[in-house]
């Protein structure tokens, strides 16, 4: 085993460990964060397999388009939600009036 | 002799860089987080460009694009981490218990007892 | 020299294992940006050393769009933090 | 070796499921079909790879290089990344659309979250 299957290794623990956070999450926030996580690890796995086009396309839309998208859909959703355990956002630290 | 300075800036960089990360793990707030990842790893990132710069040679494809990732990276990390922490300031982040200084909070507080 | 490169590309990797468990617990999203940014910044240094040791120029570019998209990424999602995206 | 990343490629699309039939919010399911998509582009690239291959972008080496040697004896299934390449773009075309029905559901029942939609449907 080569220190080229060590890399490959550790690239995809970490992707799936940031697929659970993704998914464990329940802030929506953070989950966009994680998912941001998985775009980035996913390139750097793309260019140790040989794939630098596609790891090109992956990083401009998994880790900079997507979760623009999603903070989009987020902000456009929580003008409508009154609800904000719905957001999961209880927790977090809201927007101070001034 | 090269391969001994590369893997000694390598090392260096490693060194810095898992320091940095290890303080963005346990420290106690947003803004000490933020200045770990931001003067740490910076300077272990540093380290890794000039190892490659060393190791490739400066004319190299490798070791011009390194200096490129480092002029951007001294450009745009300490603009980053400025906006993102006023962001975090104006949306009401609390900071540590133990912080002793709160610079806007103390001169709004002056302001308005001037009034 | 470069097996030197493909070992300290492992190690940057292991040190954004660090980071993503701040990802995963930090208390807000700040943090949350803060640990993502760092993840960025170690995940191109990563694919600037794997460029290095498997000699092609062509891994290359992706080193600089990544470390050019993670700062600008901070600073877009600071601003939504700070006014709201729209 | 490769074996690893089929199954990790199975692991996150098995996560990404999870997501998409257990969590009530809508965003969340749509954040599980992503984690799905995911999977697919690394299935897709593992497929592609061979044992000590490279990117197979051999036109203009650099000095002193022939393709040949940047080769060095294997390159990657081009074909395979290019279906990856059309996957990725049209991905997020999708996400767009399930994000834009997502924002309508908020905008017209004032909830995000899919049991009570389902309840107040009726």
């Amino acid at each position: 085993m080569s220190a080229f299957w060590l890399l490959d290794f550790v690239l995809l623990a970490l992707l799936v460990a940031s697929a659970g956070v993704v998914v464990w999450l329940r802030n929506l926030n953070g989950a966009v964060m994680a998912l941001s996580a998985v775009g980035v690890l996913l390139t750097v796995l793309f260019v140790a397999l040989g794939a630098p086009d596609v790891a090109h396309s992956e990083v401009v839309v998994g880790a900079i388009a997507l979760p623009v998208l999603y903070l989009v859909a987020i902000g456009k959703a929580r003008t409508d939600v009154t609800d904000e355990e719905d957001l999961g956002e209880r927790g977090e630290g809201r927007r101070v009036r001034r | 002799m090269r391969l001994a300075f590369v893997v000694l800036l390598l090392a260096v960089g490693l060194a810095f860089s898992l320091s940095g990360a290890v303080g963005v793990l346990r420290m106690p707030d947003v803004y000490t987080r933020a200045q770990c990842a931001t003067k740490t790893v910076t300077l272990g990132t540093l380290s890794v460009l000039v190892a490659l710069v060393v190791g490739e040679g400066p004319v190299s494809n490798y070791g011009g694009r390194a200096l490129i990732v480092a002029v951007l990276i001294l450009v745009m990390s300490p603009a980053a981490s400025h906006a993102l922490l006023r962001a975090a300031y104006r949306t009401g982040v609390p900071m540590w218990r133990g912080s002793v200084v709160d610079e806007p909070r103390r001169m709004r507080e002056e302001q308005e007892s001037g009034r | 020299m470069t097996y030197a490169y493909l070992v300290a590309a492992v190690a940057e990797i292991a040190i954004a294992a660090v980071l993503v468990v701040r990802l995963a617990l930090g208390p807000s999203i700040s943090d949350r940006i803060v640990a993502l940014n760092v993840v960025s910044t170690q995940a191109m240094l990563a694919v600037l050393l794997f460029a290095a040791y498997a000699d092609r120029t062509v891994y290359l570019d992706v080193a600089l769009w990544l470390a050019s998209f993670s700062y600008l990424g901070t600073i877009v999602w600071s601003r939504y933090l700070e006014r709201g995206l729209l | 070796m490769i074996v690893v990343n089929y199954l990790a490629a199975a692991a996150v699309f098995c996560l990404g499921l999870y997501a998409v039939l257990t969590r009530r919010n809508i965003i969340k399911m749509v954040m599980g079909l992503s984690l799905m998509e995911a999977s697919t582009y690394l299935f897709v690239v593992s497929v592609a790879y061979r044992a000590r291959s490279t990117a197979p972008v051999l036109l203009n080496p650099q000095d002193g290089k022939t393709p040949a040697e940047l080769a060095k004896g294997d390159v990657a299934d081009p074909v395979l990344q290019n279906f990856c390449l059309t996957a990725i773009v049209i991905g997020v075309a999708l996400t767009a659309v399930f994000l834009a029905v997502a924002v309508r559901v908020a905008q017209h029942y004032r909830t995000l979250d899919a049991d009570k939609v389902r309840a107040m449907r009726g």
